[in-house]
C-alpha cells in the first residue's frame, strides 16, 4: 500500500534510473515518519518528509493528486485525526512553498542573465531615439573600448612612501569621523532619554485618546487621512496621535491602515457598531 | 631637431596608454607647448599615411580634449584578450543610451533598462563614465569628460555625439 | 594576407604591454604558431629599420622566449613619467600599512583598512608582497622577500623600511 500511495502522489515521468533512487530514498527513510499509526497517514508524511530532506525534488510531488487522495480518504473513513491531518497539511503547504521558492529563484537567475530591459515606453516611437534605443538593446552598443597600450612600470620607494602618509591621513579622518558621530548619538539619546522623561509627566494618555476620540467623531464612518487629525509636521503630535490610534485600533473602535507601504499616506475609519453604542 | 620632438612625444604617448593633454606631456618630456602640439599633428599625419598603406595597427587620435595612442578599430579584435576589456557588455548599453539622451533623468532611463538602472549608474560612477545630480526624486544623468576621452570621441559636443552614434546604428543595420 | 597577419601580431603585442610568448599570440588572435614567428620576425626587421631613419620611438624585441614592444632605449626617459604604476594606489596604500605594522591581523587591518581589505590580502599575496599565516579565526600578515627586493632594500634589513616610514610620520607631523 505504501508504494502505491507514493507513487500515486508523485509525478508520472518515465525515467526507471528516477524511479530507482525514488524508492532507494524510501528505504533509507522508511522510519522516520514512524510517529503516524496508520499507514496511508505514514506513506504520505514519509513521501513529504524526503522532500524536506531534499532528498527528493519538490517538483516530483503532485500535489493536486495528493489533496484529492486525501479529501477521498477523509469522505470515506469519516474519522479524521485532526492533528494528524494539520501535521500533513502543513508538510503539503512546505512542499509547495519549496515548489514556489524554485520557480522565484529560477525566475530571478533568468533575469539575472538577461538583465531585464525593460519595455521601450511609447513615446519613444515618435523619434529616432526609439529605433536608436532598440538598436541599442537588440543589437548592442554602438560604441567600443580603444586598446591602448597597459604599459606599466615599476614602483618607486618614493611612491610607497608617499602612499603611506596619504592612508595614515585617510585613517585619522575617518577616526575623526567616526568619533564625533559616536558623540553626536550619545547626545542624541541623552537628550531623547530626557525628553520621554518630560513627556512621561506630562502624559495623560486617556485624555488623549479622548481628544482623539473627539476629532474622529466627525468622521461618520468616512475615511479620512491621518493630516486632517494631526499636524504630521509637528514630531511630538504624530506621535501622540499614532499612539491613541493604535490604542483605538486594538480596541477595535477604528480601522487604520496605510497605501504604499513605507513612506504612503494613513487613513483611519470608524468602526460602525461601535457608533451605535 | 624637429624629428626629435616627434619621436619624444611619440615616446610620451606610448608610454602613458591613456588619453594625455598638451600639458602633460610637456611636464613629462619639457618640450614646450608649441613643440608638443605641432609634434602631435606632425604625428598624427604619420601614422595616418602608414593607416592608409596598411603599414600600421596603431593610430594616434584625439581623445575628448586630449591625445591618444590607440589601436586602430579594424584590429581591436585582436587586442582585447591581450588588454583585458573592462566595461562589461551590460554598461556599454546604458552607457551607450545615456550617450544618446543625455542629461537624462534616471527615472526615465529606468524606463528604458529596467530596474538594474540603479546599479549600472553607481558603477558607471565608479568608473568615471558618468555623473548625476539631484533632481528632486531622480537624478540627472550626463557623460564625463573622461567618457569621451576612454572611448576615443574626437568630440565633446553633445550633438555630434548623437549624430555619430545614429549614423554608427544605421551602419550595423 | 602576409602584411595583413603582420598587423595582427602588431596590435597584440601593443594591447598587451608586457612581454608575451608565441602561444599567447596564437590565443588571443587565431593566428598559427608558423604564421605568428614569422610576422613577429618581419614585424621586429620593420621597427629596425624605421629606428635606423629615427623614424619610430618604438621596437619590437625579445625578451627572454617571449617578445615585447617597448620605447628604444633612447626615449625611455621621456616615457617614465606617463606610465603608470604595476601596483594600483588602493593596494600600495594597504601594502604600505602592512609594512608598517608588520606581522600584523588581518582582523586589524580590517579596522584600519574596511572590509576590502579581504580582496587588498588576495591581491597581494597574488602579487607575491606579502604572506600570511592562519592564527586562530583571522590571519597574521607580512611582508614578503619579494617586497624587499622589489623596494630595493637588502633582505637583512628588515627594520629599515619600519624606519623610513616612521621618519616620514615624524616630517609631517
Amino acid at each position: 500500500m505504501k508504494e502505491e500511495i507514493i507513487s500515486h502522489i508523485l509525478m508520472q515521468k518515465e525515467d526507471a534510473a528516477r524511479k530507482d533512487k525514488i524508492e532507494e530514498y524510501i528505504e533509507m527513510a522508511g522510519n522516520s515518519s514512524m510517529y503516524l499509526k496508520d499507514p496511508f497517514d505514514r506513506a504520505i508524511a514519509l513521501t513529504f518528509d524526503l522532500v524536506m530532506e531534499e532528498q527528493l525534488d519538490p517538483w516530483d510531488i503532485d500535489l493536486v493528486s495528493f489533496s484529492r487522495l486525501y479529501l477521498k480518504r477523509v469522505k470515506n473513513s469519516g474519522l479524521i485525526d485532526l492533528i494528524t491531518a494539520g501535521r500533513i497539511i502543513l508538510m503539503a503547504w512546505k512542499v509547495l512553498k519549496l515548489q514556489s521558492d524554485r520557480v522565484v529563484s529560477s525566475l530571478e537567475e533568468k533575469e539575472e542573465e538577461e538583465d531585464e530591459w525593460g519595455e521601450i515606453p511609447d513615446w519613444y516611437m515618435e523619434d529616432d531615439g526609439y529605433f536608436y534605443t532598440r538598436s541599442v538593446i537588440e543589437n548592442g552598443p554602438p560604441i567600443e573600448e580603444k586598446i591602448r597600450r597597459k604599459g606599466e612600470r615599476k614602483v618607486t620607494l618614493i611612491e610607497l612612501i608617499n602612499a603611506f602618509e596619504e592612508v595614515r591621513n585617510e585613517i585619522k579622518i575617518k577616526e575623526k569621523r567616526r568619533k564625533s558621530r559616536l558623540e553626536q548619538q550619545e547626545k542624541f539619546m541623552e537628550n531623547a532619554g530626557k525628553a520621554a522623561g518630560e513627556n512621561a509627566h506630562q502624559e495623560n494618555i486617556e485624555e488623549e485618546i479622548k481628544l482623539i476620540l473627539g476629532r474622529l467623531s466627525k468622521l461618520n464612518g468616512r475615511a479620512m487621512p491621518i493630516t486632517e487629525i494631526c499636524d504630521i509636521h509637528n514630531k511630538e503630535e504624530l506621535v501622540m496621535t499614532i499612539s491613541s490610534l493604535l490604542f483605538l485600533t486594538r480596541e477595535e473602535k477604528i480601522i487604520m491602515w496605510q497605501e504604499d507601504f513605507p513612506y504612503g499616506m494613513i487613513y483611519i475609519k470608524k468602526v460602525h457598531h461601535h457608533e451605535e453604542k | 631637431m624637429k624629428r626629435n620632438s616627434l619621436r619624444i612625444v611619440e615616446a610620451a604617448l606610448f608610454s602613458a596608454g591613456r588619453p594625455v593633454s598638451v600639458d602633460e606631456i610637456c611636464d613629462a618630456t619639457n618640450l614646450g607647448k608649441k613643440e608638443v602640439t605641432s609634434a602631435i599633428s606632425s604625428l598624427m599625419e604619420e601614422y595616418k599615411l602608414r593607416a592608409e598603406n596598411d603599414d600600421t595597427a596603431i593610430e594616434v587620435s584625439k581623445a575628448g580634449e586630449k591625445y591618444a595612442m590607440q589601436l586602430r578599430a579594424e584590429y581591436t579584435e585582436y587586442g582585447k584578450k591581450l588588454s583585458g576589456m573592462e566595461v562589461p557588455k551590460r554598461l556599454l548599453k546604458t552607457v551607450a543610451l545615456i550617450a544618446y539622451y543625455q542629461p537624462v533623468e534616471q527615472s526615465e532611463m529606468k524606463n528604458m533598462v529596467g530596474s538594474s538602472i540603479y546599479e549600472h549608474v553607481r558603477e558607471l560612477e565608479q568608473m568615471g563614465f558618468i555623473k548625476s545630480k539631484k533632481h528632486g526624486r531622480t537624478k540627472i544623468l550626463e557623460l564625463t569628460t573622461y567618457f569621451y576621452e576612454y572611448f576615443g570621441f574626437e568630440t565633446t559636443d553633445r550633438e555630434k555625439i548623437k549624430e555619430y552614434l545614429k549614423e554608427k546604428i544605421k551602419r550595423t543595420k
